[in-house]
């Protein structure tokens, strides 16, 4: 097992290495670069961007240097422990992304929690429970949670939380504790914020999840393995946790690996319209202004999560089933 | 048939029993031609049979039919032509249609409605005058369209009375008729967006199938790929593709291509989900038996491995169409989407991301009622074909 | 009760009195499994009760008496029952156990959940459990996956299962079939002391009439799921009425035939129309030549299982070549690996062909799939082989899709015609396989291995799960198909009176080696390896005047172990082992300095 | 103080002067402050305290603090004259001498002398230094033909800038919203400057801020308009008090701020703004919930209804302002499109005027303003001394008869069976339109386009791209027409540079490659060939070398008259409506105003320092 981890982090490097050098040139691939976003949006209130500053500013994130040069210079301090230079805040990416890092890490985790909290359990009722009324209900309102648009159910639940429970809208929490290092209220503060991005993200992905689980279990329910649990007497939930339930996750295992990355990077579009003060909006706002080296960084970053994330899905695969990990290598 | 026989007491010996009744080893064996028909039925045809008997499923298959028919022929079905602007009513809240004008059938009528501008406010409002009757038309001239782009027509299913106005669901901030603009969105969330997930699911199941079964190498290549695919940033190459799309391209057709592209990096979670299944499936006897016949990796992967997954698959399928007919709105969001002129589900949701909107004139938000019943109905379609599949049934 | 579309119990009373053992024989189909099932409580989803009472009495509650079919299948009361006092063997070892369990956790679940034990206990528990089903290792077998699990030890892994909590009933549905006469004469020595010890009542399900002879007390002969005689072993035997139960005795084949005498099919069944001509061949030489094939498998616990060890035989061509031996002694994985199932780690297969010899070890890709049709395969798991999403037909249609032979009108009445031939009805079509019997099942797989007309067919117990009237019929299909078509078969049994109908030639294989090969009647008048002596010893026979001495066949675990042979059969330092010729194409395992003099004597 | 009553410590200061921590008010302000006579404009002297809350959708945005606050050198009052600000007076002469002096006794925000020596240090050691400029000093208001500004220190409190021909942009340049910054806190800055700091500490510093060098260390400092640097010492009512990355931005009162009221009261009242920073889209939704005591930026006109109806709830009012657009949006056709069929036809004066009376300005007026903007071309608005009507009615009629008439003069009298008309080369007249698409409405008054204009046979397509996507293919060419707002500053004097009316940059959507002619002095572009082009180019030069007002006033309207004729933009409607969100708690916000950016700094000109609440505690 350890060999193969090894393995696997030693094949790692050649991966990143290509993804670093796919991320830079599509970063490089749309006609235009961060200055005349910045120019043009400028121009768009009436200012006029200072076109000296630009060329400065050109010179000082060495704009003027060839494009290989560039990349390695990123790549290299990226190994460093220097995500580069944000354009747009002036200041190094890893200060840019530092504190929102922390309250991602919090929505992310508290979605996915609940997605989990919710999608199993009534994925599971659905499947025993097949054509049953209550299945054609939760998947109604699973369905609608996947049907309606984000932002939508966003705008709603932000104006009715507003006007019924005085919720201030969209953000993370009331916006005088903003800047405020953490206290009680302000704790307080954001769990009362947290609920709607919480549900509105999680909405889809609980839908979803609900129909995967079902699909999957439905399948497993018939196979004689879990007579046999059966007829051993296992009461039938924890028969059906401890067979069909285990070979039914073979799909979730194999994305478990996505989690990794999701937690940080945030729901970008729902983040944004939700104003939340998370990584997603930054990383959407970098990738459009053409911000470089923050969006750059950042996506590296998400890829490496990705590659670890698919590793710890490869491994967490070989324990759910024992025909991958002692066959699963083997070509056909 | 023989009567059951009475047990002996416990502890008592069994007495021999033996059953009378003539024996005959070779009853009932003979199939008539008809039986025969119906034994080798195909398992297509087995299906068919099946699924007719799941009657949601067949319901929502015919909505759906109905549904994809309607787009042959909206300008036939909208009261409406989508584009026509009604200067005068302009956000009209939706109509109601009458029968009764004071306690008197009259059948099927709008009263008209007169306007007011409330300039403190700035709002239009809305009043139903009951002096004026228009009863509605049906298959009546009304509205000009070009059909399907080709020629000229002006009939309709229905139409408002000569002078007044069927806004059944209101109209949105030009004064058009929403109702005619979800008949006319319909054509193309319908329709283009299903390309990428066909696009996508063919790839994830390709590929992901491919790995899964040959493992090794090949899937180390491809688990490597995914990985890289995965982490390509898809806002840059938007940018870059609106900035490389010709600018004579029609948006139906930039909005196409991206479409496409969006189902060629979208393979990668399927194909990672049939992967994995496979890896465990492809030791099964029935795999090696197939192998033994000489069955090539198409056959085995597709023929043995998959219908296996087929849930997962009909379910991830149906989990993708929502995000596919509303694709537009997130891309939109980047100025890449669809726009007006062309309506879509989608881009009125888009226009419909509003406060405004939510608080003043919800029934804007009317297009997300289509899709709801779409994905309802794809998802119980879904569920019939799973359980037309599924020999445990 | 009713299936969905047919009854397949109708009115079937029988009983099991405390510590007696009842057996239940009858046709494959006939009903006996959903039985089985219906007093478990697990009745497929299509299947229900529609009258009938199921009474259970539990000698520890003093025979309180509880009628089964009025309980909620999944509640309480239900569950105690299951496993703590009525255990079950199914029918297929195979499927029924978890593929992602070590059968130690899985055979320990059961004991935790009705006697309880501290973990520490429950294993070692478990362990000795494991040593007398027959395990070889148990503290290593504990941690081992099923599907690293020969069939038989699949089989032994489900036995230890229902038999760790003591149940007060045990329904053993073909408890056995997968077994070698040594392990399952231990395995039912052991079912007999429970029995004893702890007065365990069992309903035996088999077909083997002579492990019927053996175990029974009394007997209940079903067929259509009607009962058509019952009563007392003795009178079952000695006086059988029912043309049935005539018919079936009559048709199980023993040790006493003649050459060239058929056996006796409760129904005789067209032969398949042939669809090529029988080639004229030479006899004399092998269609099969296997030579030094080996293979070890890699485990998780690091031990690497050597399955296959050098390996060598021949087989003419038009030839039966019979492979019996200790269960998990390696004979499917040698069957596996002549069809490039499975990576041979060494060793060569020569198919000597009408196209002159083939080196099927070496055939690329391409090449094997132009070979495929020469040699087919029946599988010893006749549920797992079958694609679970394929109709019959389909699954019978597929080898001649792929093969491109005819068109869909041929193809399909090809299915049917074969489905007559193996005794199925064709309404069975469109059926899927979990809905079959494991006797229907295994004739599904014989249908399609027949379908290409191959020339030599690797049968692994390819009539284990059928009733004797059944297997008669498919064992002179079997020799009809030889005789006319000249098929070469490698067959795989551990019924040894099957083989001995069957092959004109025996290997017997012991611990991942053939110890002796032989013709036939050579081999079975005079074996000379210790271990053949011992199975021919251990053969329960259907007659109740020549019972089983289980004591005698009990070497049970021990047979096999080179440790309890002579000298001259244990290999050593000094003197490796060869193959020693006895004359006659009759050659013996023994160390090689040993003559065939040595042997005769030890 | 006048009125010889002692004025009041505002009460976010007073701890601080108790303690001796900040002088009082007497020596906190300069000799002469600078004096806003606060009745006299007809509004309330306040009371000071309060925190003024807004909110912005982009941590960039908080550089409406320097907008707002409007603190320049000099600066346009609400006439658009140019008044002294910091500076206590300006002495002009011949045009091109410009002595500037300072008000003595004035302080930086740190309590610093605010003195010539801040210029020179710009001056010298920034604007002429090779590191943090190589070029020179960058901004072209320092150069009149090519020619540099001499610059000398008069005495501690007054500089000169001297050319040696007149310079009539460089007041206004001083007062823009986005000013001309010719002076830097140098005492704050010498720190990060190698030619005095100590090079330890510098490179401490470096290190500390993680920067490249000095020099991106003292730019990084040294910036004001963005305030990101709440250590830098400023002039402006308020400053910041949060580094960025953040959310929430607070700015506090300037104790040593330069205005006082006429009672004596140093302004400004309010003690304390905050910016929150959100998501855009979400600012109308959170100002309906009372979230912003002052907002307009981010609320569109089709806010107003809904905000309207928040009123109540949020305890607000909504006002109606008028943009200060020369056109609320305006088609700009590229007289140098890359498409020579194209090229020729839209340099036909006589499409342009067709294409804009083919448009029905008033249905658009209607539908989308509900009648409350102005049917108008792309020009000046009457809150301009120049303004004329005429400039903006010409070819703003709606007259479809006479645009085909127009239209039929110009070549494309053949249709296509649609009714389409044909190029002369026989292309149908397809006009693609590219649009940065940053609103419905603009969507929408794009569709109404071109339902009218496919009535006189012009087919109009909208495409949509990214703003720096529309900039680059209008000035490569390849945008055959583009939208965009109009004039940016339609409320301008004859003072104030008529630029955008004539070729003078390479941004100018209807002749970016004309415009970059100017820009480069001929080095790159193409030189313009259109003979009105010409003239105003001229024009434009001679406003350059102008002394007197008249003199400019009379080359304003002759470039004007020459806009107005030849129809180079297509403006559809002007003086369009501003929501502006004032709190009831908030005092003297005027109840109309112009909101524009040039001129005026959006809310500058009415100075926000004067804005005080009436529930503030004294
Ligand atoms: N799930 C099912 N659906 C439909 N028919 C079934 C199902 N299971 C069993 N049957 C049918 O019921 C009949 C009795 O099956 P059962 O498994 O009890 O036979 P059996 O006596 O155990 O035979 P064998 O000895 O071959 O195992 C068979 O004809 C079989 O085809
Ligand atoms: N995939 C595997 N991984 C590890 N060990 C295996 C695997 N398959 C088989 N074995 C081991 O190889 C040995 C031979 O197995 P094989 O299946 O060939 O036995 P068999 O002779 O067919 O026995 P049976 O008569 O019980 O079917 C057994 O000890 C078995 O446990
Ligand atoms: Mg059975
Ligand atoms: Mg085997």
């Amino acid at each position: 097992m350890l060999r193969y981890i090894a393995r696997r982090i030693l094949i790692m490097i050649p991966t990143l290495l290509i993804t670093s050098a796919l991320i830079f040139t599509v970063m490089q691939l749309p006609p235009s670069d961060y200055f005349e976003t910045y120019v043009a949006e400028m121009a768009a209130q009436g200012e006029h961007a200072d076109m000296s500053r630009v060329e400065f500013l050109k010179r000082e994130y060495g704009f003027d240097k060839p494009l290989i040069e560039r990349y390695f210079l990123w790549v290299t301090g990226f190994v460093q422990g220097d995500f580069g230079y944000s354009f747009e805040y002036e200041m190094p990416v890893s200060d840019v992304v530092g504190e929102r890092l922390a309250l991602t890490v919090l929505v992310s985790f508290c979605t996915i929690l609940m997605t989990w909290i919710i999608a199993f359990p009534i994925g599971i009722y659905s499947a025993t429970h097949q054509y049953s009324w209550a299945d054609y209900g939760l998947t109604f309102i699973g369905l609608i949670g996947i049907a309606v648009p984000h932002f939508l159910l966003a705008l709603i639940f932000m104006y009715f939380a507003n006007v019924w429970f005085g919720l201030s809208i969209g953000g993370l929490m009331d916006p005088i504790y903003f800047n405020q290092p953490m206290s009680w209220a302000k704790a307080q503060s954001i769990l009362a914020h947290l609920w709607i991005p919480v549900l509105i993200i999680g909405a889809g992905g609980t839908g979803s999840m609900v129909r995967a689980i079902r699909a999957n279990l439905l399948d497993e329910l018939q196979k004689q393995y879990y007579v046999t649990a059966k007829a051993k007497g296992l009461p039938p939930g924890k028969a059906l946790v401890k067979y069909p339930l285990r070979m039914s996750l073979n799909f979730f295992v194999s994305h478990i690996g996505d989690v990794l990355p999701s937690i940080v990077s945030g729901s970008e579009l729902t983040a944004v319209v939700l104003s939340l003060q998370t990584t997603g909006p930054l990383l959407l706002r970098a990738l459009q202004s053409q911000d470089m080296y923050l969006a750059g960084s950042f996506l590296l970053f998400l890829s490496c999560l990705t590659v670890i994330g698919v590793l710890i899905s490869d491994i967490l695969l070989g324990f759910l089933d024992p025909r991958i990990r002692l066959q699963g290598g083997r070509t056909k | 048939m023989n009567q059951p026989v009475a047990l002996p007491p416990s502890g008592t010996p069994l007495p021999h029993y033996v059953a009378g009744g003539a024996f005959d080893p070779y009853q009932a064996d003979k199939l008539t031609k008809a039986q025969e028909r119906v034994y080798l039925a195909s398992q297509l045809t087995l299906m068919w049979w099946k699924f007719r008997k799941h009657r949601l499923a067949v319901a929502s298959g015919v909505f759906l039919i109905l549904l994809y028919g309607s787009i042959l022929i909206s300008e036939f079905l909208a009261p409406y032509n989508y584009q026509v602007r009604h200067t005068d009513f302009i956000r009209t809240p939706p109509q109601s249609v009458h029968f009764f004008h004071e306690g008197q059938f009259v059948g099927p009528f709008t009263y008209g409605l007169t306007s007011t501008l409330d300039m403190t406010s700035l709002k239009r409002n809305y009043a139903e005058n009951t002096q004026q009757i228009f009863p509605v038309r049906f298959f009546c001239r009304g509205d000009g369209y070009r059909f399907w782009g080709l020629f000229e027509g002006n009939l309709h299913l229905v139409c408002p009375g000569e002078g007044g106005t069927l806004f059944l669901l209101g109209t949105d901030r030009l004064g058009r008729d929403m109702l005619s603009r979800i008949i006319y969105g319909a054509r193309i969330s319908l329709t283009i967006g299903l390309i990428g997930i066909a696009v996508s699911f063919t790839l994830g199941i390709v590929i992901g199938g491919l790995a899964g079964y040959y493992g090794g190498l090949f899937d180390l290549l491809v688990q490597r790929t995914i990985e890289v695919v995965q982490s390509l940033p898809t806002i840059p190459l938007w940018l870059a593709l609106s900035a490389i799309m010709p600018p004579s391209w029609s948006p139906i057709l930039v909005y196409f291509g991206i479409t496409v592209i969006l189902g060629l990096m979208d393979w990668t979670g399927l194909a990672r989900a049939v992967r994995s299944k496979l890896l465990s499936l492809r030791e099964d006897d029935y795999v090696v038996a197939a192998q033994l016949m000489g069955a090539g990796t198409p056959r085995v992967v597709f023929r043995h491995l998959v219908p296996g997954f087929l849930s997962h698959l009909i379910a991830s399928a149906t989990i993708a169409i929502p995000s596919m007919i509303l694709g537009e709105t997130a891309l939109s969001f980047l100025g890449l989407g669809l726009r007006p002129p062309i309506t879509s589900w989608g881009v009125m949701l888009n226009e419909a991301q509003n406060i405004n909107i939510v608080v003043l004139y919800p029934w804007l938000i009317l297009p997300v009622v289509p899709v709801i019943a779409v994905i309802l109905a794809f998802n119980f379609l879904g569920d019939g074909l799973r359980d037309a599949a599924d020999p445990y049934r | 009760m009713h299936g969905h579309l047919n009854e397949v119990v109708k009115g079937v009373s029988l009983r099991v009195p405390a510590g007696r053992t009842v057996a239940l024989v009858g046709e494959s189909g006939s009903g006996k499994t959903v039985i089985s099932q219906a007093v478990m409580g697990l009745l497929p989803r299509n299947g229900l009760i529609t009258e009938g009472r199921i009474l259970f009495s539990d000698p520890l509650k003093d025979g309180k008496v509880l009628d089964i079919a009025q309980l909620p299948a999944d509640g309480t009361k239900m569950r105690k029952l299951r496993g703590g006092r009525i255990g079950m063997i199914f029918q297929e070892p195979m499927s029924s156990l978890s593929p992602v369990h070590t059968v130690g956790s899985q055979i320990e679940e059961a004991l935790q959940l009705h006697r309880p034990h501290p973990r520490r206990e429950a294993r070692a528990v478990t362990e000795k459990m494991l040593g007398l089903v027959g395990f070889r290792d148990p503290p290593r077998s504990y941690d081992r996956y099923p599907f690293e699990l020969s069939g038989g030890l699949r089989q032994r892994a489900m036995l230890a299962m229902a038999l760790i909590c003591h149940p007060a009933l045990l329904i053993a549905d073909e408890p056995t079939t997968a077994l070698d006469v040594t392990i399952q004469a231990q395995v039912l020595k052991l079912m007999k002391e429970l029995q004893h010890d702890i007065g365990m009542a069992i309903l035996l399900i088999t077909h083997d009439l002579g492990v019927v002879a053996n175990m029974a007390d009394e007997v209940v002969v079903v067929y259509r799921g009607e009962v058509m005689e019952a009563g007392p072993v003795d009178d079952i035997f000695r006086r059988p009425s029912h043309p049935y139960l005539k018919a079936l005795l009559k048709a199980s084949p023993d040790f006493d035939m003649k050459e060239g005498e058929r056996l006796v099919a409760l129904r005789d069944v067209a032969p398949v129309a042939p669809t090529r001509l029988k080639p004229a061949y030479d006899n004399s030489a092998p269609l099969l030549s296997v030579r030094h094939l080996r293979k070890t498998y890699g485990s998780k616990s690091g031990g690497a299982v050597l399955a296959v060890d050098d390996v060598s035989f021949d087989i003419g061509r038009g030839e039966c070549l019979g492979l019996v031996g200790e269960s998990g002694s390696g004979k499917t994985t040698v069957g596996n690996m002549i069809m490039r199932a499975r990576k041979a780690d060494a060793g060569d297969v020569v198919f000597h062909g009408e196209k002159g010899a083939v080196d099927v070890l070496g055939l690329d890709s391409h090449a094997l799939k132009a070979f495929r049709p020469h040699m087919q395969m029946i599988f010893q798991d006749p549920v797992s082989s079958l694609s679970p999403r394929m109709t019959v037909l389909d699954i019978i249609r597929e080898p001649m899709i792929i093969q491109g032979r005819g068109d869909i009108r041929a193809q399909k009445e090809r299915a049917v015609e074969l489905m007559q031939a193996v005794g199925l009805d064709p309404r069975f079509l469109n059926r899927y396989p979990h809905s079959f019997s494991g006797g229907q099942r295994q004739r599904i797989g014989i249908a399609r291995a027949l379908a290409l007309d191959p020339e030599l067919i690797i049968c692994d117990e390819p009539v284990s799960a059928l009733d004797v009237s059944v297997q008669a019929q498919i064992l002179n299909l079997l020799k009809d198909l030889q005789a006319s078509l000249g098929l070469t078969y490698l067959f795989v049994s551990h019924n040894l009176a099957v083989v001995h109908y069957m092959a004109e030639r025996i290997a017997v294989m012991a611990r991942g080696r053939i110890v002796e090969i032989g013709p036939r009647q050579e081999l079975f008048r005079h074996p000379a390896h210790p271990y053949t002596q011992c199975l021919l010893k251990a053969v329960p026979l259907p007659d109740l005047d020549r019972k089983l001495d289980f004591d005698i066949a009990m070497s049970g675990g021990t047979a096999s172990d080179p440790a309890s042979w002579p000298r001259e059969f244990r290999g050593s330092e000094g003197s490796p082992l060869g193959m020693i010729d006895l004359g006659n194409g009759h050659s013996v395992l023994a160390a090689e300095n040993c003559t065939a003099q040595d042997i005769r004597c030890a | 103080a006048p009125g010889g009553r002692y004025p009041p410590e505002p009460p976010l200061l007073r701890t601080e002067v108790d303690i001796n921590q900040i002088p009082a008010m007497a020596d906190r302000l300069p000799d002469s402050p600078r004096v806003i006579d606060v009745a006299g404009m007809g509004r309330e002297p306040g009371r000071y305290g309060g925190t003024m809350r807004m909110l912005m959708g982009d941590q960039r945005d908080i550089r409406a603090i320097s907008i707002y606050g409007y603190t320049r050198l000099v600066v346009f009052d609400t006439a658009g004259r140019i008044v002294p600000d910091l500076l206590e007076k300006v002495d002009v002469e011949e045009g091109r001498i410009f002595t500037l002096h300072l008000r003595k006794g004035h302080k930086w925000s740190d309590g610093w002398p605010f003195t010539s020596e801040d210029f020179r240090y710009w001056w010298e050691d920034m604007a002429n230094n090779d590191r943090l400029s190589p070029g020179g000093p960058p901004n072209v208001q320092l150069y009149v033909d090519g020619e540099i500004a001499r610059f000398e220190v008069v005495d501690e409190t007054t500089v000169r800038f001297t050319w040696s021909k007149p310079n009539p942009s460089f007041l206004p340049a001083l007062a823009g919203a986005q000013p001309l910054e010719i002076y830097a806190p140098a005492h704050y800055l010498r720190m990060f400057h190698q030619r005095y700091a100590d090079p330890i500490r510098l490179g401490a510093l470096i290190r500390q801020e993680r920067v490249k060098d000095w020099g991106a260390l003292h730019d990084r400092m040294a910036r004001s308009y963005r305030p990101e640097n709440p250590e830098l010492p400023m002039l402006g009512p308020w400053i910041p008090r949060t580094k960025p990355p953040a959310e929430f931005f607070v700015f506090d009162r300037n104790p040593y701020f330069h205005r006082i009221d006429e009672r004596g009261w140093q302004l400004p009242y309010i003690d304390r703004v905050t910016i929150a920073i959100g998501t855009s889209s979400l600012i109308p939704a959170k100002v309906g919930a009372g979230g912003s005591d002052l907002q307009a930026r981010y609320l569109r006109f089709d806010n107003y209804t809904f905000l309207k109806e928040g009123e109540q709830r949020g305890n607000y009012t909504v006002r109606l302002w008028e943009r200060g657009e020369g056109a609320y949006v305006a088609v700009f056709p590229n007289l140098n499109v890359q498409d020579p069929g194209w090229r020729a036809v839209l340099r036909d004066v006589n499409v342009r005027r067709a294409l804009s009376v083919a448009i029905n300005r008033r249905d658009i007026n209607q539908v989308i303003f509900f009648g409350l903007a102005h049917e108008g071309a792309n020009t000046i608005i009457p809150g301009s001394s120049l303004y004329d009507s005429k400039y903006d009615t010409a070819w703003a009629q709606y007259d479809p008869a006479l645009a085909n008439k127009l239209l039929d003069a110009a070549g494309l009298s053949k249709r296509d069976d649609d009714g389409i008309r044909l190029l002369p080369d026989g292309r149908r007249a397809e006009i693609t339109i590219q649009t940065a698409g940053n609103s419905t409405e603009e969507t929408d008054i794009l569709e109404l386009v071109a339902y009218d204009w496919e009535k006189v046979g012009i087919k109009l397509f909208v495409r949509a791209t990214q703003t720096d996507l529309l900039r680059r293919s209008v000035s490569s060419g390849n945008a055959m027409m583009s939208v965009w707002p109009g004039i940016d500053n339609a409320i301008p004097g004859p003072d104030m540079a008529p630029d955008g009316l004539a070729p003078s940059n390479s941004m100018q959507f209807q002749w970016p490659q004309w415009g970059q002619h100017v820009e480069t002095s001929g080095q790159m572009g193409e030189k313009p060939d259109l003979p009105a082009a010409q003239e105003l180019i001229d024009l434009q030069k001679r406003w350059r070398q102008s002394v007197t007002t008249e003199e400019r006033r009379a080359i304003w309207q002759r470039m004007l008259e020459i806009n107005a004729d030849e129809v180079f933009t297509i403006g559809i409607v002007n003086r369009a409506s501003q929501p502006v969100v004032v709190s009831n708690r908030l005092k003297n916000v005027p109840e109309v105003g112009i909101y524009s950016f040039e001129p005026g700094a959006y809310f500058g000109v009415y100075l926000p320092d004067t804005f005080w609440f009436d529930d503030a505690k004294d």
